[in-house]
């Protein structure tokens, strides 16, 4: 049951870099999201887990669905690679993480390869997609990928730590809002490539 | 035992106008000429000595001081120099490093008095001059070493001494030295291939330029100043690269022997070698360096010693 | 020299001796001392060095004796260089005609400036005359010194090599001047201009410093490699005027200085394209810093 | 003294965290700036008290308290933290009077700034008190959210891209580290020790030689590089210049003075922790490796005639590489090297920030191109400015040439003789950068004299030039004295905590 919830994260992930429309691409973190929930809950079953993870699961989707409507695109950004080649990128960062990750201590190498996979395929997102939001959401699923190591340490990591990545995510993610709103307000799109005034 | 050697040192203050005047006969009885006698340098120097000098306009204190300055140069190498392997004791040492300076300090005041009047073609003559020396210095310095060689140190009696005998001779080193030293003695009396002493075309002088403007006993101390560096040199070139042995009598007449064969062939040179372009002269004497140099290879690498 | 004769373009000077006796004669002994003639102490440190050089020559091995050979060779002909460059600035300077009007007017400045010049001049001559009494002192400052101390007096004895007496080698050059002067006795001259293939001698005849290095440079020429252009302005079929402006490259600045600065400046612009000023960009080097260093961890190199 | 120590901990991070709170209610900007003194002043002395214990007790093993861990490094950053704190926060009525438009009105813009400014103070000084790896990194994260608001404050296009690029790659870097973080807790927990102090710095050095070798040497990766994002070490710098020359001068300076050492002594902390495991070798040559590389990428950007907080920003790149080589080579004198290096830098740097506040006045131009004969407009601003490149090039009166000096020879005892002869090459070639800065733009030449303007807001930077630079000064000759061969050196270099 656990290799499934975390297999169909790497897909959700996957799917996160491909699909073109940004109210699609929050409905799957959100699904990400929530089978790290579930997958926490069917692992450990601390409370203080399972609330973190659920409110990720509601609570942050929310807020970006949120920004979304605040920031109305004309078109959508145009990619700068076909959906298809940001998609054999991602796999191929995904199998470069399989490949290169020893056995950590955990006894499921799986989970490990995974989350490890998770992370990197996060940076890939934010590299592969322009717009502003998807590299949030790439920030987001790197984010998942960690709660996905953390949750299956034998034992859990204390309360304190999780409960502080979740303020910290909080924050960063508020903070990214208020800098994504300001900057549509100012460029009129979410397009990165317009930010490069600074370079020498 | 130095007295006998400093009498024959002094004595070259005397001897030194015969060999300007052995080349001058020697030469003209080559060319079919009768030639003025071998006497002929004390006759002009006696009358010059009677004649009265010349105040070019503007002329200061170095140019009435050179003259005496540059004999007094001259008397200073002929004390240096040793004749037959004994030098007499006028405590100035016997370094053949402090002759090189002696003879640059000689240059160097000929060439501030040809300034001083700023007579074009004395000052064409003396940029000649230095422009030659700069070349011909470093192949004096060279034939220096390579007679410092044996010696291993460069006071002219150790190395007179070392190229006493036969087994010198024996390594090719000693034979680079000797044309080293043959371009040396071109240069340095300002003979025939390099510059030709008896021009009257002030245009073409290298040596008689700076003594354009000087007359009567001026001109008397430098003419007496250039045979003098005649002696110096034959009398070193004889030392150093001329077979000698046997005692202080002995030496001293195959000494003597050797500069008359050395004026010999510097007036067969001069009969049979055109002047040569000045712009030339460097290649010649960088091709005597390269053959000095040479062999100092050949003894540093123990070639035949 | 400013201060009196308002330049110090050599071409703008002359006759500044007897205008300025002591600024001059102080001039005169730095000249001859740079120059390395013997009573003074250029001359001194230069016989230690072609001395030096001789012992390189005698008793090393191959290699470096035939450099110590050549090495000696060359500072003979610095030295003769040395002489040409010095007599010209001397003449140009102190000797000849006054070049310009001030020149003509100089006067030697207050014995305030004078002090200095002077000081320096005798101690040349000093250092010159007695180099032996400072030798042992110097000889024990090199690194290494054996320890084996020249012994100390006037002149300069090396021990197994020769020896140069400046002090008796002065006294003697001076005795002997004084001597030939009291041979020659009252100089009876009478005056006449420098001879000139009996033109007047007017002031454009006189010597500039290019024309007494050109045959040096004539010489020389592979070596300096002088730039000189010549522009003839023709009017009217005839030649109006003939600039010419000629000058020799410092050979080492042209060589080596600008194009090395030229291939840093172009290297670092094109290193700057590393600050492109794309987020993503910069991602990626981020991920590609992450996988390298996995990849290292994988293949053992790090750890 | 040491018994103050637990209540010292506690107070100096959560006064500015209270003056936060108060920042947020008051109304009126004068009742704002009354309220930062009122809150700079104390914060700065609790800081300082706690640096001077931990620099007293330098030589014996680190004050430890149940959350909290404090060594000589830490007290050298407690001080750091605490004097560029103080400074910042007096400077920043100048900045906001003069700064003209920000992000949002007038009077909400105040408040947020002085929030975010003591939440950014808060989680500084919180950074070398807390002993426990994953609080540290979520301290940090903390820093990383406030720094990014206070970096786009002006609210310009650059301003938001800057802040934009600063909070997504410090961010991303971030995690991959906590990845690293969370791997070891996967170690320890496999060793029976679990909860939250099992990632103690004192129980993981404690646990240091049973760690497994594999999975701590991919922690130690993924903890250096992601650390090397926050520090700016290159590859990985590129957000440094631009938030550097984006942000709010008093900012920018508590950013390149206090926020990349502090990073820096975590990542020293964890080298120290898990060199047993992983092997010196490895640790001294990945951070030398980083330390060289931000060194020799610095330099062509020195080359270029930059506006002034951007040159700083390189510099500060170039400074980050000297501190991570010194801490690579190991070596006692290489050490001390470091601890001089960590103080004299941030004085030099923070008086080369503030300095930009009457520059900006001057040249406004000055934001956006390179600063063009200053000394002829103010000639207090350029001997702020003066004295700030003089010591950044580390000329020899500057802390920073003896704190190069100590470093390299470190390098030398520790046999990386081509490694040091590298260093001192880009050195060089930095230095020439930084001099064309210091003749250009602080000199100029003689022939644009303008006439000079006395404004009165030069009073501040005199003041400060003076302060930080006999700072910079006493930095200097304690260094000479006491550092080398210390036992506070000797301490820090054998690493035990």
């Amino acid at each position: 049951m656990n290799g499934v919830l975390v297999t169909a994260m790497l897909a959700l992930a996957l799917a996160v870099i491909v699909v073109r429309r940004r109210t699609v691409a929050i409905v799957l973190l959100a699904a990400q999201s929530l089978a790290l929930g579930i997958l926490a809950v069917s692992l450990a079953g601390g409370a203080v887990v399972a609330i973190v993870l659920l409110s990720k699961a509601i609570v942050l989707p929310a807020l970006l669905y949120l920004l979304i409507r605040r920031t109305r695109e004309a078109r959508p950004v145009a990619a700068p690679a076909g959906p298809m080649v940001r998609l054999a990128a991602a796999g191929a960062v995904a199998l470069c993480a399989v490949v290169l990750t020893p056995p950590l201590g955990l006894g499921a190498a799986h989970t490990e390869h995974i989350a490890v996979a998770l992370v990197l395929v996060g940076i890939t997102i934010v590299i592969a997609r322009r717009p502003i939001l998807f590299q949030l959401l790439g920030l987001i699923v790197a984010e998942n990928g960690l709660s996905l190591l953390a949750v299956s340490v034998p034992g859990g990591l204390s309360y304190v730590i999780d409960l502080g990545a979740l303020f910290d995510l909080a924050l960063i993610v508020t903070v990214a809002a208020a800098f994504a709103q300001r900057i549509h307000s100012d460029l009129g799109t979410g397009d990165t490539e317009l930010l490069r005034g600074l370079r020498d | 035992m130095n007295g006998p050697a400093a009498v024959v040192q002094l004595a070259g203050i005397v001897l030194a106008p015969l060999l300007p005047g052995a080349i001058q006969t020697l030469k003209a009885r080559l060319q079919g000429r009768r030639g003025a006698s071998v006497l002929q340098p004390y006759r002009t120097l006696w009358r010059l000595w009677h004649k009265s000098a010349v105040d070019p306009q503007g002329a200061g204190v170095i140019y009435r001081g050179a003259p005496p300055l540059v004999a007094a140069c001259l008397l200073a190498g002929l004390a240096i120099v040793p004749v037959a392997g004994r030098a007499g004791s006028f405590g100035l040492g016997n370094d053949a490093l402090v002759l090189v300076g002696v003879l640059a300090l000689a240059r160097f005041v000929l060439a501030a008095a040809s300034w001083e009047t700023g007579n074009g073609f004395a000052l064409m003559a003396s940029a000649r001059e230095l422009m030659i020396s700069v070349f011909g210095e470093a192949l004096l310095v060279f034939a220096v070493l390579i007679a410092a060689l044996p010696a291993h140190s460069t006071d002219l009696l150790a190395m007179s001494h070392a190229a006493a005998g036969g087994h010198i001779w024996s390594g090719p080193t000693h034979w680079c030295g000797v044309i080293a030293f043959a371009l040396v003695i071109l240069v340095e009396t300002g003979r025939q291939p390099i510059d030709n002493p008896d021009t009257h075309l002030e245009l073409t002088m290298i040596h008689e330029g700076p003594l354009l403007e000087y007359a009567g006993r001026d001109l008397a101390l430098l003419q007496w100043a250039g045979a003098a560096r005649h002696w110096v040199i034959l009398v070193l070139g004889a030392g150093l690269y001329l077979p000698h042995w046997g005692g202080f009598a002995a030496t001293l007449g195959l000494r003597l022997a050797g500069v008359g064969v050395l004026c010999g062939a510097l007036a067969l040179i001069e009969t049979e070698q055109a002047k040569m372009r000045i712009l030339r002269v460097p290649a010649l004497l960088g091709v005597g360096c390269a053959i000095a140099l040479a062999g100092a290879a050949m003894w540093i690498g123990g070639v035949g010693i | 020299m400013e201060r009196a004769a308002g330049s110090l373009d050599l071409d703008h000077l002359g006759g500044l001796l007897r205008r300025m006796p002591w600024t001059g004669g102080a001039f005169l002994v730095g000249c001859m001392a740079i120059a390395g003639l013997p009573p003074l102490n250029g001359f001194a440190s230069e016989w230690l060095v072609l001395q030096s050089l001789l012992h390189v020559a005698l008793h090393q091995p191959l290699g470096i004796a035939l450099a110590g050979a050549a090495a000696l060779a060359g500072l003979a002909a610095t030295a003769a260089l040395a002489l040409l460059c010095f007599v010209k600035v001397v003449g140009l300077v102190l000797l000849g005609q006054p070049r310009r009007a001030e020149c003509a007017a100089a006067v030697d400045p207050p014995p305030g400036m004078l002090v200095g010049m002077t000081l320096l001049a005798l101690m040349c001559i000093a250092l010159g005359l007695v180099p032996g009494l400072v030798l042992p002192t110097l000889a024990g400052l090199a690194p290494g010194a054996s320890g084996a101390t020249l012994a100390r007096h006037a002149g300069m004895v090396v021990p197994g090599t020769g020896s140069y007496l400046p002090l008796p080698l002065a006294l003697a050059l001076a005795a002997l001047t004084a001597a030939l002067l009291g041979v020659r006795g009252r100089r009876r001259s009478a005056p006449a201009p420098s001879w000139a293939c009996g033109q007047p001698v007017v002031a454009a005849l006189s010597w500039s410093s290019a024309g007494f290095t050109k045959p040096l440079r004539l010489v020389l020429e592979a070596v300096f490699r002088p730039r000189r252009e010549i522009e003839v302005v023709r009017g009217g079929g005839m030649v109006q005027s003939v600039t010419y402006t000629g000058h020799v490259p410092s050979l080492l600045d042209a060589s080596v200085y600008e194009p090395t600065v030229r291939a840093g400046l172009r290297a670092a612009s094109a290193a700057r394209r590393l600050q492109s000023g794309n987020v993503r960009t910069y991602a990626g080097y981020l991920l590609g810093l992450v996988i390298g260093l996995l990849v290292l961890v994988y293949t053992g190199v790090l750890g | 003294m040491t018994s103050l120590v637990p209540v010292l901990a506690a107070v100096a991070p959560t006064l500015p965290l209270l003056g936060m709170l108060l920042a947020l209610l008051v109304r009126t900007p004068r009742q704002a700036d009354a309220l930062v003194v009122a809150t700079a002043f104390p914060t700065a002395a609790a800081g300082l008290l706690l640096a001077a214990i931990a620099l007293a007790h330098g030589d014996e093993p680190a004050l430890r308290g149940q959350w909290y861990l404090i060594d000589g490094a830490s007290g050298v950053l407690l001080a750091v933290i605490a004097i560029v704190g103080l400074c910042s926060a007096l400077l920043s009525p100048t900045y906001l009077r003069t700064s003209g438009r920000s992000w949002t009105t007038a009077a909400r813009s105040r408040s947020l700034y002085y929030a975010a400014l003591f939440l950014f103070w808060a989680a500084l000084l919180a950074v070398p008190i807390v002993g426990n790896l994953a609080v540290v990194w979520l301290v940090v994260e903390a820093t990383t959210a406030a720094s990014a608001l206070l970096v786009a404050f002006s609210g310009r296009r650059d301003a938001l891209e800057a802040g934009w690029k600063y909070l997504l790659l410090t961010t991303l870097g971030l995690s991959v580290a906590f990845l690293g973080i969370i791997v070891l807790a996967i170690g320890q927990a496999n060793a029976g020790r679990h909860g939250l102090h099992a990632l103690d710095w004192y129980a993981l050095q404690a646990a240091a030689h049973s760690m497994p070798a594999d999975p701590t040497l991919i922690a130690f990766v993924l903890l250096l590089s992601g650390l090397a994002t926050k520090v700016g070490w290159a590859p990985v710098h590129n957000w440094l210049p631009d938030a550097h020359s984006e942000a709010p001068a008093p900012i920018s300076a508590l950013l390149s003075a206090a926020l990349l050492p502090s990073v820096l002594l975590i990542a020293w902390r964890i080298k120290e922790i898990l060199q047993p495991s992983v092997g010196a070798g490895t640790t001294h040559a990945v951070f030398i490796a980083f330390g060289l590389m931000s060194m020799v990428v610095a330099v062509p950007f020195l080359w270029r005639s930059l506006p002034w907080k951007r040159l700083l920003a390189y510099s500060s790149l170039e400074h980050m590489g000297i501190i991570g080589l010194g801490i690579g080579f190991g070596t006692p004198l290489a050490i001390a090297g470091v601890v001089l290096h960590v103080a004299g830098h941030a004085l030099a740097k923070a008086l080369g920030f503030y300095s930009t506040l009457p520059l900006l006045r001057i040249q406004p131009k000055a934001a956006t191109r390179a600063p063009t004969a200053v000394l002829s407009d103010s000639p207090a601003t350029a001997t702020a400015m003066g004295v700030s490149l003089v010591a950044l090039s580390g000329l020899p009166p500057s802390p920073l040439f003896l704190s190069e000096l100590l470093i390299v020879l470190g390098g030398l005892t520790a046999g990386e003789v081509v490694v040091s002869a590298v260093a001192v090459i880009a050195l060089a070639l930095g230095f020439l950068g930084l001099l064309h800065a210091l003749m250009e733009g602080v000199i100029g030449d003689e022939s644009r004299r303008r006439r000079r303007r006395r404004s009165r807001e030069e009073g501040p930077i005199i003041a400060l030039t003076a302060i930080l630079g006999t700072g910079m000064l006493a930095c200097g000759f304690a260094g000479l004295l006491l550092l080398p061969g210390s036992g506070f050196v000797e301490t820090l270099a054998r690493g035990t905590l």
